[in-house]
């Protein structure tokens, strides 16, 4: 492979496992966060207290306590997960699945609780209730997807722990970085860095587009 | 089991205290039954509890005689229409509001549409169709609030203040409208307002509610003309009341000294009795002093005039005759008698017309 | 190709910082079909997989606790492979004047200096050469001042930063050293003496101990890097882009030969 | 110092430093999310894009691009705050900032915009509005103040590179756990992680606790 | 300059098209100007654009004389009280609310803690001050929403519907207390209201504004009675409105013919004139067929019931004669005369009441 050929294969790399985890995180934290913005149930405050925490978890321990578990001496070791792709996306959906639900919960808590009594009159099941209501609060669920693909494709302690950011599998643009960083390439690490920023920069963009087409001014 | 409709010892908790205490309230099939009572009386709570949408502490709702539960509030709920007092529209098109609650019953595509043209069109909002609900005003919020409900063609309608931004004259037909519209099809209806005169022309029946209790349920005329209690005589408008003690009571006639004065009324109550004597402004003729016509009024008091209030075409006047008398007549009258501030009249009222609520 | 071709290789950021690795994988990988998963970590972190069973095989440089490994059976194999060396370097300024002295006189003037020192403290290779060194000087840094006695606690070119910018010694790998050389203000102090070999291991991990691991392509490794032919490869590495070379093969010499 | 007083040297120092980020990001990104939010002028979309990507700036580039303003060779290095906790305030600011932006942004968006309209009316002044709509949006405010903190309590990248992980001076938990981790002491790390996250918890807890008091249920 | 708030040459565009195009509109200090109007107007736009609120494409507001702008427009606001249509509380307790604008203005404590006492009491809200505005019925939000403002005893009132969710004798307490408050300190008050017995009652004048345009200003009898254009005449409630032309016209008698009648009224219109026949329901007069009593009234039209709708202690009689014609009368002449669905009558009114509008 030439060197332009690997950064290629580096950025989609970086694009597909964060993207991914991101997508994953969505699909288990909206709903969580939707269950603890709108649920009544016991020990719903301190689980809240425990998802906000976790936006707080940093990469490396995330990376480490996953990479114990997919060790070959771990108790997942059998799946031989360690050092794949995959182990990369589980360790940043541990990441960002806090992020997404503590954000989406906030974002859902906002809205007049009187319109889910009125959309429940319209008709509407408990799950056209939550349709309607991310619905309505695109624009803070649209910041809760940015925030959480951002906290992925920024990481390195975790992608770096479980991934091994080997050559050609699993190094990712933050991983690379921190190697040439490592090697003294700072010129090129910063190169590196700034074109991962432009990435993230579009699609943001692309979202920020979206949102702010159904802002309310 | 004839009623659609039952509450039974509904118990609803808030804040410090009950909101909302009722032993029982049946809504008939057909029937359109208009909830009237005070701001904070607990209307909308009552609403909300019918509409099975709030856990009420105690009591129960049973509709077709089948007590209302989580496992069937899903199946109950797709046979409402609610319109709640706030319009609280979706940040989607106007057009996709009025869709919502047919999209929620997965109605085929073509039935949704044609529905929402026939009820945008109905209340006026077909050309706001494809706007945001954004910056729709009050009135036009409200319409799509009301379209909302009523394209799902319910089987029970629950409306709170469902008029109350609108314009008069849309108001008036919307009126003329649904009341066609449910004597059309039977529709069962409940009626939360504020303007007596709503609930007169729609309510098959009235029920008051005050501080949480209901106070009286019954025809309109029997609402408005004998209220149950003073605080219902109070709120429905029967502006004179009065207490008196009955001093005389003979073959139905009735006499009630009240402020020095002795007032002729009609019924049955025994000497000794107090009584709030209770008297609507629209019962009471007013005379010139000098005029020495004869009429069938039993009760002529005189007094001087303390306040013109116009109120569309009738002027509300209040005499003062050792209380506050409070007369309804119309504009013309009160110019071919040149009433004014401070003038001597005679104010006159038949016996038939007063109500005496004992106390 | 192997019926299990999967590989671990733990070994320290060193030598993937330096670029050996790059060169020499995707040969082992032609030759014989493995896929290598060379994972750069501390030395610590690279002999703990070894102990723990996550990696098949090991690149490390520090012979004491290398043999502290195998004595408890962890290891099956241990072979040499090659050698670089240690300097200290400094400003050019040289305050406490060690220029070409002898490691261990150079060590006790730097003391006697009160000249800022940076040490990695990470439990790397290096950071147990340093100490050793320390320790054959008689000298103790754990009484020494904080201000004076600089842990970085991070890998080597970060520290050569650290250093570069408080104005300080360093013991550092050559190869490092030269790596970062471009970004650097620090000068090669010291050099050249005996003590001051960087000596790196190739250990398979024992498969008595954790029959999952692939034992077949770790010994393949270990042949592959003490053969001769990738023993010239390693000799000629870094002459291209340094004009010396980084590593010096020892294949065919035993510890007792570097003075182990 | 033993151990124990080390160790607490090391949270104290850490709670020090994030805090002090967390704080000034408040201060700089909660007025300018709030222009983004209410402003009106040219760019402003561009300019949300720009925040929204700044939630996934890569810690690693943000220091090493700190590192390179502060070092002696750089353009701010007279100042000489490289390795010292001050740089890495700077660079936990730049991290944080993004998000408290794009976060505060998001909930004053998500707020009626006739509510500004009737402060206004009430005769608030426009610094009076700002005040009243914070307070209106105080559970997203809170939540946004909750992820700014978990970003750079959490993070590590920067933290090493413009602080150093110097022992007694600037070694913060997440570098200690990244030099444990290093060590192969993955116990120790493990543990230095879960104090970590032990402190973002009681931390964020607080923060829940006064968040969903003011809960809209 | 006499006038204390005068708006000129006022456009606001928004969406497709202008929400709002005035040319000149004064509010004369001390008066109460009532604004009414169809839902979508552009009423409230009108209220948002006088307090400063919205940047008008084109065109200025003066107060006192002086223009505003963005540099005087704090001062200006201070002096204002400004109650929304919708009650937009903050998210904190209803004393807190209350004691917003006077927060703002920077009072004393005691000062603040007094005025919310009075006005909080003033609009029966003081046992919920210490209430979070959560679970605020909808007329509790809207007093506090018109304490907020009333509080802060400016010199401006604005009043976008204040009295829509209040129930009635609140609301007609609230309109009594209005009154003398203004006329006791000359606040002058600009008052958008739906309800047209509200701008009679309080408006010292009155503005229609239909689709963004202001159609007459005037007082109330004046617009009620004589409304400038057919659109108006329609809003306002001149409720029989019937296209016919001039066919004779002598000393300020005039002969309409209309839909193949001959009808009296009274103005100086040419014949052939083409014109609105208008007139008001309140001064028709029903008679029973069989009646052969004589009256005053010059018309007198045939014609058969065809709906009876009551209206609180009035009943409005649909009559065909040719056209549909209103008629307002009380319900107990309705009994008297026995009136029902399908029966025929004489509908009377005089050529006075009658009110030609050209078109
Ligand atoms: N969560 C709550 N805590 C305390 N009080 C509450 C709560 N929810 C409602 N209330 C009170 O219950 C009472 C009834 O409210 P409700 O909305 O049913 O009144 P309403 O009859 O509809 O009045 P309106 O005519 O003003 O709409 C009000 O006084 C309200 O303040
Ligand atoms: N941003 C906007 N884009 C398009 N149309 C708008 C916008 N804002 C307001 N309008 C329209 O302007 C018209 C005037 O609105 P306004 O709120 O002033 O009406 P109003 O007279 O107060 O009516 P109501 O009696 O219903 O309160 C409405 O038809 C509304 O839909
Ligand atoms: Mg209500
Ligand atoms: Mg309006």
């Amino acid at each position: 492979m030439t060197f332009d050929r690997e950064l290629l294969q580096i950025t989609l790399l970086s694009l597909q496992i964060s993207g991914l985890a991101t997508g994953i995180s969505l699909l288990i934290g909206m709903p969580l966060g939707t269950l603890l913005a709108l649920g009544k149930f016991p020990g719903r405050s301190i689980l809240l207290s425990l998802v906000n925490t976790g936006m707080g978890l940093p990469p490396v321990v995330v990376g480490l306590f996953v990479a114990m578990m997919l060790w070959r001496s771990g108790p997942l070791g059998g799946l031989n997960l360690i050092y794949t792709p995959a182990a990369i996306v589980i360790a940043q959906v541990v990441i960002a699945l806090p992020v997404v639900t503590g954000l989406t919960a906030a974002a859902l808590q906002s809205l007049n609780p009187r319109l889910r009594l009125q959309l429940l009159g319209l008709g509407a099941s408990q799950f056209q209730v939550v349709l309607a209501l991310w619905r309505e609060a695109r624009l803070p669920l649209l910041a809760a997807l940015m925030a959480g693909f951002g906290s992925v494709i920024s990481e390195v302690g975790a992608s770096m722990m479980v991934g091994g950011n080997i050559r050609y599998q699993t190094r990712v643009l933050t991983t690379a970085i921190v190697l040439e960083t490592g090697k003294g390439n700072f010129d090129l690490a910063i190169g590196l860095g700034l074109l991962l920023l432009t990435i993230t920069f579009l699609v943001n963009w692309a979202l920020t587009w979206i949102q702010q087409r159904g802002a309310r001014r | 089991m004839s009623a659609l409709l039952e509450v039974r010892d509904l118990v609803v908790r808030g804040g410090e205290g009950d909101i909302l205490r009722i032993n029982s309230l049946d809504v008939r099939p057909g029937e359109v039954l208009a909830v009237i009572g005070p701001n904070g009386a607990g209307k909308s709570t009552l609403l909300l509890a019918m509409a099975c949408l709030i856990q009420p502490a105690e009591g129960q709702i049973l509709f077709h005689g089948q007590r209302l539960e989580k496992r069937n509030s899903l199946a109950y709920r797709r046979r409402l229409g609610l319109v709640l007092q706030e319009p609280l529209l979706q940040d989607i098109s106007v057009a996709d509001n009025v869709a919502a609650g047919l999209r929620f019953r997965g109605l085929p595509r073509a039935e949704v549409e044609s529905r929402v043209q026939v009820w945008t069109e109905r209340l006026g909002i077909a050309h706001l169709r494809k706007r945001s609900v954004r910056g729709l005003s009050g009135g036009e919020a409200q319409r799509v609030s009301l379209a909302r409900a009523f394209a799902l063609d319910p089987e029970l309608l629950l409306l709170d203040e469902p008029f109350s931004a609108l314009d008069a004259p849309t108001r008036s037909r919307l009126l003329d409208d649904l009341q066609s519209l449910l004597s059309e099809t039977g529709l069962t209806t409940v009626f939360i307002t504020h303007d007596l005169n709503e609930a007169l022309l729609l309510g098959d029946r009235v029920a008051v509610l005050l501080e949480g209790q209901l106070r009286q349920v019954g025809p309109p005329e029997q609402v408005f003309a004998m209220p149950a209690d003073a605080d219902v005589a109070a709120f429905v408008g029967v502006e004179t009341v009065i207490p008196g003690v009955v001093s005389e009571s003979r073959d139905g006639q009735i006499i009630v000294e009240a402020k020095g004065l002795h007032l002729e009324a009609v019924g049955d109550l025994q000497p000794g009795r107090a009584v709030f004597f209770c008297l609507r402004p629209e019962d009471v003729t007013l005379w010139k002093r000098e005029t020495g016509q004869k009429s069938s009024a039993r009760n002529r008091l005189s007094g001087r005039i303390r306040r013109l209030i116009p109120q569309g075409p009738l002027v509300r006047v209040e005499v003062d005759c050792g209380f506050p008398l409070m007369a309804l007549i119309t504009h013309a009258s009160a110019q071919e008698l040149g009433l004014d501030k401070g003038q001597e009249v005679v104010a006159a009222f038949k016996a038939s017309a007063v109500h005496l609520i004992p106390r | 190709a192997p019926a299990e071709p999967a590989l671990i290789l733990a070994t320290t950021t060193s030598t993937q910082d330096s670029g050996l690795l790059d060169v020499l994988v995707p040969m082992f990988e032609q030759e014989t079909g493995y896929k290598v998963q060379t994972i750069a970590v501390g030395t610590g972190a690279a002999l703990k997989m070894g102990e723990e069973g996550n990696a098949d095989v090991l690149l490390v440089h520090a012979p004491s606790s290398e043999k502290a490994l195998m004595d408890a059976g962890f290891g099956k194999d241990r072979f040499l492979v090659m050698h670089n060396d240690f300097v200290i370097v400094g400003p050019a300024a040289d305050p406490a004047g060690i220029k070409g002295m002898a490691v261990l006189e150079a060590y006790k003037a730097i003391a006697a200096a009160g000249a800022p020192f940076v040490t990695r403290g990470d439990d790397s290779g290096t950071h147990k050469a340093e100490l050793a060194l320390w320790k054959k000087a008689e000298l103790d840094p754990t009484t020494f001042s904080p201000d004076f006695y600089i842990s970085t606690g991070q890998g080597m070119g970060a520290s050569l930063l650290i250093a570069n910018e408080k104005g300080a010694y360093i013991f550092t790998d050559r190869a490092t050293y030269l790596a970062n050389r471009d970004n650097l203000r620090l000068v090669i102090l010291v050099e050249g003496d005996k003590a001051l070999l960087n000596v790196y291991h190739v250990i398979t991990v024992n498969p008595e101990k954790w029959p999952k691991v692939n034992y077949d392509g770790a010994i393949a490794f270990a042949r592959f890097l003490t053969d001769p032919e990738t023993q010239k490869v390693i000799g000629q590495f870094g002459v291209d882009q340094f004009g010396q070379p980084l590593f010096t093969p020892d294949a065919d010499k035993t510890d007792a030969d570097l003075g182990l």
